[in-house]
């Protein structure tokens, strides 16, 4: 009997969205702490300049941009498991891809925020923005910066559009569930009046399919543009064609990690344990070992290139940051953590053990993330004039600031998953009834 | 496989050795270049297909027990592409240029034994570790049902096959067309090199697949939606290789580094290459992409397979032009006397693939049980 | 010598005397209600005057804008300085604008504590004290001429004459070995220069003139050059400019004379610590050289090193006749003799001058007992500095830039000074000072001076010496053989005590009385030779008030704002310390505790410190950063106990690697051999992109500015970067902005050791420069290229840095948004970014080049190749009709540079200078060409 | 004309429910439901969208403007840097790629809203909430002479519940 499954369903995910548990308040105002700091640190660089940071001449970048291309990356995960997956036609990705989407969305804005933080003079950053104005001055479109705004807005919208499509129809469902109140008059105005109707279901799946394929190019470029803010520029260990692939590699590795983190403590804190069962995070394990070894080809080529290149600077250089570099400890950190670790998911008891899952998952996050610093602030400090050879350590702000992404990301998730149903009510029916038609 | 087409075959290989025996009779370096396009060519297209049939093992993919066993008949042109990588080898004097002036500092890499060695190992290790997977795919369909044992090994060396593919394509891309031009570098072009290979390979598994759908009465295995996805994946991968040559291409465009600019500039900025370049590059990619967007063409195989020919000229002119101008500069090599050798390297494949799925059934029963 | 129009303009300093110009601050732009008749809104009035920050007394001319100081520059008509100015003169308006002079007379009260007192009052009190008859001193900082006589006549008024010429560096054993002057050492007529510790080219008598004589000896004719030795126990940047250094401890440096003589310095090497082939190259070089000269430092041995030398060997080129006026600083002895004077409270009342004896004298805490023994002490200095802390009344002086006066380096140059501007504040010229005190004490100045101001006493002087005194004034003044009447009278010190001169040289000769092996009996770890250098911009300590100085960084350990200790990695590893670790440095009861910094550009066994920091007044800049070792010079080289400990405490320096790391940064061409050009250049034109570039490049309409930089000229002093400074208004950092490589300076000198190693892959921080001896250091301006396919460029996504169509790198600061890509993305460096809104203090802020934008906060900057000057030629040959001429335009840079390292022109011009440079001269390259830039800035070879 | 509707807990019977009257009517009725499936698509009387057509069209018009964005912004304010051409087609294929997706994406979505005619709207008289959650509904619209035949019709399919609106 179909309908009795559909109920279960409605009921076990429509639960989730019960008044949080204190302790689920107490991460909650966690995160609040953690914005609060990041945005008293930032005042202060407003109002004193770039000087509180811990950049200098040699390397203009650092931790902000990191966690800007980081972010990113985390969105990406979202995206792919939603968009790709689904034309895949993968079936495991119906339950996971609503949270999966949700992060994206979040991970963007927060992503968005560093351009802005890291500008000299934040005050006029819409000059980045090409609008028509009386001075007749327009952005640069050879910039690779002006293609990040333009790749991040067009990443932002496409995705906040398909998310919000795949969320009409439960957004109506859950309305429907709800007695009168806030909710229900917030879902009401959200469900544009969704009726379920066969022929809003026809269009709907149409504009669905369009955006799908629209979004997975989408996707693959804007981390492609992302890298190219460093393949462009000819610094050493930045100037190199792989970039493009190697870092959506990574940002999907990372992303993978991300949704692994998430939705493990999530699942108990929602009991939404029958909804996202060890099945689905095993898929997502075993993509993950195809991303490390993606990034691992990346590694040996750009390593054995920098060699085969004869070039006293390319050689010097990867010399310089697996050996010499203040950084080298993170650098093989970095292998070790993006290519080794995901490596034990070959191990049926090892991607279905919940806690190597997490620490394994946690691992690869922070792997990417020193990936990032040491691309972006290993390279500037061991450029060509050995006179001006630097070295970076962030400071305060910067490591607030960083504070600040994390608590207003885990903010924002945690709220949302607590407003609408956190996972896809209407894919995971169509999952009940297919195998149903299985059965039969 | 149809007598014709045997024929047909047979004929262009004849045509073929002809074509290049005249080559090295009368411009031996030129004979060199053409052997060298074609062993690009085929290499990667024949590896580009077993990859396919490892990626589907790997991914469990539950579509593809016919297009996995098509797949495999590829493992059948190794010992042609070996003989020729040998002889490719043995005649590296003849067209390779670090020889007579040595790359500076790329000694160690570029010399003959190293080249010889590595070259060797990598065809070793790609071909037996196919050999194993296709046999060890051979081996289940004589059992009634498939043990975990022999799907799990299956499984393994799949992934390795996957691996493999990746490094071996990479050497073949740095030995037999990065090392032409020794200045040059390019961290992307080994992964350019075989995710086009890829493309390729999927191709002319489309191809296959309309050929021998009705003589050997798979109407109910390859439905339209299995030319569908084949499209679909051929749709993915001519925007994915675009956006590759892309990222290459700007890049370098954008620094303008001397040792880095000149391996472009010749192909795709100025001189006599440009029109063949891109001609080649739309002919492959550019209008594969646009003309599967379209579902209808996707779900014929008649038309798919229209696509999937443009798509192969594309990348084989494609590969002509990653090869010839590093050697010859300054003008263009065309010549009856090429198209002939690739006619007949055509045939071998044909030959080959044709003997071994007119041996073997064309159901790979381990993937088959997959769709259960 | 030819010149161009505009430097003429500025030789003749267009204000003819005698005006003095109101100073004015305004707040915003106000037209003239009454215009003064010489001052035009935007156009700078050209002052000739003579740069006193140290005793050279180079010419200058100083650049006026409405009525404000905004630069100094060379006197080009000036004999030995032509128009050059080196760190500390270009620094001169800092002192001049230094937030903390003293701006009204003071007196110290009851408390103890000076307080404001009116001019009036100040004069009757003291009038009154001095009509008591006390007996009366004057201790003034060297002096000669107008002011110098003003000074007798007057203490002669008061019945005294105990005047004391004091200069901390009084070259007293140049003086002892010389027949008690400074002769000149005419080096450019040397073929061979073996220089016993002398630091010439930085601060030893008269820098810019010795540098300009250097380049000179140093320039190559028919593939020879003539070859210069350093002998001594520091890497100071004149012993980088060395062909070969002989690294010793500073005892045997006399011996190391003799050797020569007798040629056993090969033989000895070992015994003498420095390495056999450095010896032989010494040696040959030696031998071959018809008419070598030595040249003496500050220590008595190497005086006497050198004596021996120039006596043996006397080639005619130490001219004695041509004395510096540093021969007429009173001798140490009569300082000793009126300290015990002053202990013993002869002296009544004390008027003190520019002197700063409490910091800066040897074991100066006996002279300042002495001096809280004096009644009365009048300080007649312009800046708050430790003496004039001391004293009980402050009659601030005007600062030389707002004075009246002349000065005489040699007989034959005697330089004029006239105010450049009206006085800042409630101040007053000395003179005037003097004779107000002296009319006040009942004197009748008009009959005893035949003058009541101190400028009527000047021109009386002088007119009456039958002088053109306009001309002379405009030409800064008189150069050609003093007339008689102007001639510095000498002195040869007064013992009016009658005690017989006290020959020092016995007493501070370690040379002579130490063991000649001493330094391979290796000292105990705690006792090492104190090796106290003045610093190359502080001097003495007079600079440390100048933040340009505090800031520009010393030349070869490239150390700011404080004190450091060089010590050798064997002697740090003795002592168990490495770079910032603090060790305390003891000598005759005094003792400082500072940060070590391990190089091997220093002897084993010796510990270098830099002399001028380490202030406890003399204002916000000098106060308290580094350390005064002026108290532990008990002799010229003492043995000093150091003790390892007490914290660390970075050693505030531009760091970055010396290491060229086989990059080929610095080439070299050696010499003898014939050059030939490895690459060819790459023209920063449409011509020099080809078929290997993906684009076209840029189109030139009708200048393309590019310049030629020869590193075989470029001695590393600096100028410069503070020239840099002074034109374009960059921001002060401080120790820790460069600390965090901050620093703001848009052209740096970078130095890279010639032999090295090529291990370059840490920052010395963590190698510590290891290694015996340095290498040989190559020394390279490195600023804006101005590429033509300039990296900085596209990646801005604002088009702030753009490309000018006369081939500059555009930096539009209005449009800049502070992404900071374009410096990232720099492979040279060069670019500098605002971390803050940096701060001119009141008045500093008076001396801004309005020219200039200041820039704010969070944009990028860069060197401009000084556009506000190239577009002032455009508009001055527009306004005149015709095309700007080659050499027309000088960047600041370009201007100062003692030994004309840069050239700068046209490149569509094909008979400019910098294009025929580039065309003919085999040594020129690009650096980084393999980046294919195209950079507009080309270097030639260092030649070795 | 009337509207029967009749609601099904019954996945089977609202599939058959739904080929009885493809066959019988094959127009003139709809259905509700909480999930899209392609079967029940193939049995609705209408099949046509025109998203995707829109959303092409969307992707061209988003190609077009930001590629002639780039090049005329560029025309105003030629200035070369880095030696690169001031219209340079090369690093214009990025804004022009986002921008077709773009334009593409917001044209697809708003066409979809359009056509599926949600809207801000008060939810239709006699929404049956039931649909959004477990349950199927058949909607008849005829006119009152067949009212009995199609409430039997459904009922016979195993509909549990069968009103008019």
């Amino acid at each position: 009997m179909a309908n009795v499954e559909l109920k279960r369903i409605d009921e076990e995910v429509l639960q989730s969205l019960g008044r949080p548990s204190p302790r689920y308040a107490a991460v909650m105002a966690l995160c609040a702490l953690l914005m609060a700091a990041g945005l008293t640190a930032y005042m202060f660089q407003y109002y004193l300049g770039m000087g509180v940071t811990g950049l200098s001449v040699p390397v203009g970048w650092a931790t902000y941009i990191t966690n800007f291309v980081w972010w990113i990356g985390i969105a990406h995960a979202g995206t792919l498991i939603s968009a790709i997956l689904f034309l895949f036609r993968a079936k495991w990705r119906n339950r996971i891809n609503r949270a999966a989407e949700a992060m994206t969305i979040f991970a963007i804005m927060t992503a968005g925020l560093f351009p802005l933080v890291h500008l000299g003079r934040v005050w006029v950053f819409f000059w980045i923005l090409p609008y028509p104005n009386w001075r007749h001055t327009w952005p640069n479109f050879k910039s690779p910066l002006v293609w990040d705004v333009i790749a991040v807005t067009t990443y932002l919208t496409v995705s906040t559009l398909f998310f919000y499509l795949g969320l009409l129809p439960d957004i109506a469902a859950a309305r429907d569930r709800t007695e009168p109140g806030v909710r229900k008059r917030l879902y009401t105005f959200a469900a544009l009046g969704w009726t379920g109707k066969y022929d809003e279901w026809r269009h709907y799946a149409r504009t669905y399919l369009a955006l799908a394929a629209l979004v997975t190019p989408l996707v693959i470029s804007v981390h492609s543009v992302v890298s190219w803010d460093f393949a462009m520029a000819l610094v050493k260990g930045w100037h190199t064609t792989i970039f493009a692939p190697y870092f959506v590699a990574g940002a999907i590795h990372s992303g993978l990690a991300t949704v692994i983190i998430l939705l493990i403590p999530l699942r108990k804190a929602l009991r939404l344990e029958r909804v996202f069962t060890l099945y689905y995070f095993e898929q997502m394990a075993l993509l993950m070992i195809l991303t490390g070894s993606i990034i691992a080809y990346s590694y040996g080529v750009e390593a054995f290139m920098s060699w085969y290149s004869a070039d006293v600077f390319e050689r010097q250089f990867s010399a310089f940051r697996a050996f010499h570099s203040p950084y080298t400890p993170w650098f093989w950190f970095m292998v070790v953590g993006n290519c080794v670790v995901p490596l034990t998911f070959f191990w049926k008891n090892a991607r279905t053990n919940w806690a190597w899952l997490l620490i394994a998952s946690i691992i690869v996050d922070a792997a990417m993330w020193f990936e990032r610093l040491v691309i972006i602030a290993g390279s500037l400090i061991h450029d060509y004039l050995p006179s001006e050879w630097g070295w970076y350590v962030p400071r305060l702000p910067e490591v607030l600031m960083t504070c600040f992404a994390l608590g207003f990301f885990t903010f924002a998730f945690l709220t949302f998953v607590k407003l609408f149903p956190s996972a896809a009510l209407s894919e995971m029916k169509h999952d009940a009834l297919e195998r149903e038609e299985e059965r039969i | 496989m149809p007598r014709w087409l045997f024929f047909v075959s047979t004929a262009a290989v004849i045509a073929g050795a002809i074509g290049l025996g005249a080559a090295f009779a009368t411009r031996p370096n030129e004979g060199w270049l053409w052997l060298v396009v074609n062993f690009v060519l085929f290499w990667g297209i024949a590896s580009g297909m077993l990859a396919w049939a490892a990626a589907f093992r790997v991914a469990q993919a539950t579509w593809t027990p016919v297009i996995n066993r098509f797949a495999h008949s590829a493992v059948r042109t190794a010992p042609l592409l070996f003989i020729v990588l040998i002889i490719l080898i043995a005649g590296l004097r003849g067209y390779v240029p670090w020889i007579e002036h040595p790359a500076k500092g790329k000694e160690a890499w570029l010399s003959v034994p190293a080249f010889a060695v590595r070259e060797i190992i990598a065809a070793l290790l790609f071909w037996g570790m196919s050999w194993l997977l296709v046999r060890w795919s051979l081996a289940v369909d004589a059992k009634p049902d498939v043990p975990d044992a022999d799907a799990r090994r299956l499984n393994g060396v799949a992934v390795v096959v996957v691996v493999v593919f990746a490094l071996t394509s990479s050497i073949v891309a740095w030995d037999f067309v990065m090392s032409l031009a020794p200045e040059w570098v390019s961290t992307v072009f080994s992964a350019y090199y075989f995710c086009t290979n890829l493309y390729a390979g999927m191709a002319v598994l489309v191809l296959i697949a309309a050929a021998l759908r009705k003589p050997l009465g798979l109407e109910d295995r390859l439905k339209p939606h299995h030319f569908h996805d084949m499209g679909n994946l051929l749709l993915a991968f001519s925007l994915f290789n675009m956006g590759l040559f892309f990222a290459q291409y700007v890049t370098i465009w954008y620094e303008n580094l001397p040792d880095e600019v000149w391996f472009l500039i010749l192909r795709y900025d100025k001189g006599i290459w440009p029109p063949i370049s891109w001609t080649s590059f739309i002919l492959g990619y550019s209008i594969p992409f646009l003309l599967l967007q379209s579902r209808m063409i996707k779900l014929s195989s008649k038309l798919l397979s229209m696509v999937a020919v443009m798509v192969l000229v594309g990348v084989g002119v494609e590969r002509y032009i990653l090869v010839v101008p590093s050697l010859t500069p300054a003008h263009l090599v065309i010549s009856p006397v090429g198209a002939l050798s690739v006619l007949g390297f055509a045939g071998m494949f044909v030959v080959s693939i044709g003997w071994f799925l007119s041996r073997y059934s064309p159901i790979s029963s381990a993937d088959e049980v997959l769709e259960k | 010598m030819a010149f161009t129009r505009r430097e003429f303009l500025r030789g003749i300093g267009l204000a003819a005397g005698g005006v003095a110009i109101p100073s004015v601050a305004y707040d915003r732009l106000i037209p003239y209600l009454n215009q003064p008749e010489d001052i035009v809104p935007g156009v700078s009035t050209w002052f000739a005057t003579s740069c006193r920050e140290c005793p050279a007394g180079c010419g200058m001319v100083v650049r006026n804008r409405e009525s404000r100081v905004v630069k100094c520059e060379g006197n080009p008509l000036h004999p030995f300085s032509r128009g050059k100015l080196c760190p500390r003169g270009q620094a001169a308006p800092q002192g001049l604008y230094d937030p903390d002079r003293i701006r009204q007379p003071l007196r110290r009260s009851e408390l103890g504590k000076l307080e404001p007192v009116s001019w009036d009052s100040a004069l009757s009190e003291l009038g009154d004290m001095l009509a008591r008859k006390p007996r009366v001193a004057v201790m003034t900082d060297l002096q000669t001429g107008t002011l110098d006589a003003l000074m007798r006549a007057w203490l002669a008024a008061l019945g005294s004459d105990r005047l004391i010429t004091y200069e901390p560096i009084s070259y007293e054993h140049v003086k002892d070995t010389n027949g008690g002057l400074i002769p000149t050492y005419e080096i450019a007529k040397s073929d061979f220069l073996i220089s016993f510790a002398c630091d010439f080219l930085e601060t030893w008598v008269s820098p810019i003139e010795y540098a300009i004589e250097f380049a000179k000896m140093r320039e190559i004719r028919d593939g020879k050059r003539a070859g210069f030795v350093y002998v001594g126990p520091r890497v100071s940047m004149t012993a980088a400019n060395a062909d070969v250094r002989l690294m010793v401890s500073p005892d045997v440096i006399e011996q190391i004379a003799t050797a020569f003589l007798e040629g056993t310095l090969e033989r000895d090497a070992r015994k003498y610590g420095i390495d056999p082939d450095s010896a032989k190259a010494a040696t040959d070089g030696f031998a071959a050289a018809k008419r070598p000269l030595a040249l003496p430092g500050l220590a008595a041995n190497t005086c006497c090193g050198t004596a021996i030398f120039n006596a043996r060997r006397d080639t005619g080129l130490v001219n004695r006749s041509r004395r510096h006026a540093l021969s007429y600083v009173s001798s140490a002895a009569d300082v000793d003799s009126f300290t015990r004077d002053t202990e013993s409270g002869v002296i009544g009342a004390l008027v003190i001058h520019n002197a700063n004896p409490v910091y800066a004298m040897p074991q100066s805490e006996r002279f300042t007992e002495a001096l809280k023994r004096v009644p009365v002490v009048i300080s007649l200095s312009s800046h708050l500095d430790e003496t004039t802390a001391m004293a009980g009344w402050v009659l601030p002086s005007n600062t030389p830039l707002e004075s009246w006066g002349d000065y005489a380096p040699y007989p034959d140059v005697v330089n004029l000074m006239q105010p450049a501007m009206g006085t800042l504040f409630d101040t007053r010229q000395a003179g005037d000072t003097l004779l107000a005190l002296a009319r006040a004490a009942g004197v009748n100045t008009k009959q005893s001076f035949k003058a009541d101001t101190f400028v009527e006493y000047l021109r009386t002087r002088w007119s009456l010496a039958g002088e053109p005194w306009q001309e002379l004034l405009q030409r800064g003044g008189k150069f050609a053989g003093a007339p008689a009447g102007l001639t510095a009278t000498p002195i040869t010190g007064y013992n009016t005590l009658g005690d017989p001169p006290v020959d020092r040289r016995a007493a501070s000769l370690p040379g002579s009385t130490a063991d000649p092996h001493f330094h391979t009996a290796a000292p105990s770890i705690y006792s090492l030779r104190l090796w106290a250098f003045p610093d190359s911009y502080l001097y003495d300590g007079r600079g440390a008030n100048k933040w340009w100085l505090q800031e520009t960084p010393e030349p070869v350990v490239k150390g700011v704002w404080g004190s450091w200790a060089e010590i050798h990695p064997s002697t740090a590893a003795k002592l168990g310390v490495s770079t910032n670790d603090c060790v305390k440095i003891e000598n005759g009861g005094a003792s400082v505790s500072v940060p070590v910094y391990v190089w091997n550009g220093v002897k084993p066994g010796t510990i270098a410190i830099p002399m001028g920091e380490g202030h406890t007044d003399y204002g916000q800049f000098a106060r308290g950063v580094g350390v005064n070792i002026w108290p532990l010079l008990t002799e010229d080289v003492p043995l000093v106990n150091v003790t390892p400990g007490g914290g660390t405490q970075w050693v505030a320096r531009i760091r970055g690697s010396t290491d060229q790391s086989h990059r080929a940064i610095v080439q070299t061409a050696s010499l003898g051999e014939n050059w030939s050009r490895e690459k060819p250049i790459i023209m920063p034109l449409p011509s020099g992109y080809g078929k290997r570039d993906f684009y076209p490049g840029n189109k030139y309409k009708k200048h393309r500015w590019a310049m030629v930089v020869d590193l075989d000229r470029c001695i590393g002093c600096h100028a410069c970067v503070t020239a840099c400074y002074a034109e374009n208004n960059l921001g002060m950092v401080g120790a820790e902005g460069v600390f965090r490589r901050r620093e703001m300076s848009w052209i740096r000198i970078d130095r890279y050791v010639f032999d090295s190693a090529g291990h370059g892959y840490d920052i010395p921080e963590r190698r510590g420069d290891a290694g015996s001896s340095l290498g040989r250091l190559l020394f390279q301006p490195m600023l804006c290229q101005q590429c033509d396919a300039a990296p900085c460029e596209p990646v801005c996504p604002v088009f702030a840095a753009s490309h000018s169509e006369e081939g500059l790198n555009m930096q539009v600061y209005n449009r800049c948004v502070g992404t900071r890509y374009c410096s990232n993305n720099c492979p040279y460096k060069v670019r500098r970014f605002n971390w803050w809104d940096y701060k001119w203090p009141e008045p500093l802020n008076w001396q801004l080049n309005p020219d200039v934008t200041v820039r704010c906060r969070g944009v990028m900057e860069k060197c401009t190749f000084c556009v506000q000057r190239i577009r002032q030629a455009e508009i001055t040959a527009l306004r005149e009709q015709r095309e700007v001429m080659d050499g027309e335009i000088t960047p600041a840079c370009v201007q100062t540079c003692p030994t004309g390292v840069f050239t700068f022109g046209d490149l569509m011009d094909k008979n400019s200078r910098v294009s025929s440079i580039i065309e003919t001269d085999p040594r020129a390259y690009q650096v980084l060409a393999e980046l294919n830039t195209k950079p507009a800035v080309i270097y030639l070879k260092k030649v070795i | 004309m009337t509207r029967i509707r009749g609601v099904f807990d019954d996945w089977d019977a609202f599939k058959d429910a739904l080929r009885t009257l493809k066959q019988a009517r094959g127009s003139g009725y709809t259905a509700y439901g909480p999930v899209n499936l392609n079967e029940v698509q193939d049995l609705m009387p209408e099949k046509s969208s025109y998203v995707r057509g829109w959303s092409t069209l969307g992707a061209a018009s988003g190609l077009a403007t930001f590629f002639l964005m780039c090049v005329l912004t560029s025309m105003i304010f030629d200035l070369v840097v880095g030696g690169k051409p001031p219209v340079s087609r090369v690093p214009y294929v990025i804004p022009t790629y986002e921008g077709t997706i773009l334009f593409g994406a917001i044209f697809a979505f708003v066409a979809g809203l359009i056509y599926a005619w949600v809207g801000l709207r008060p939810l239709p008289a006699g929404y049956d909430a039931r649909f959004s959650g477990d349950a199927f509904g058949v909607e008849i619209t005829c006119d009152p002479a067949e009212r009995e035949a199609m409430s039997g019709l459904l009922r016979d399919s195993g509909a549990v519940e069968v009103y008019e609106l």
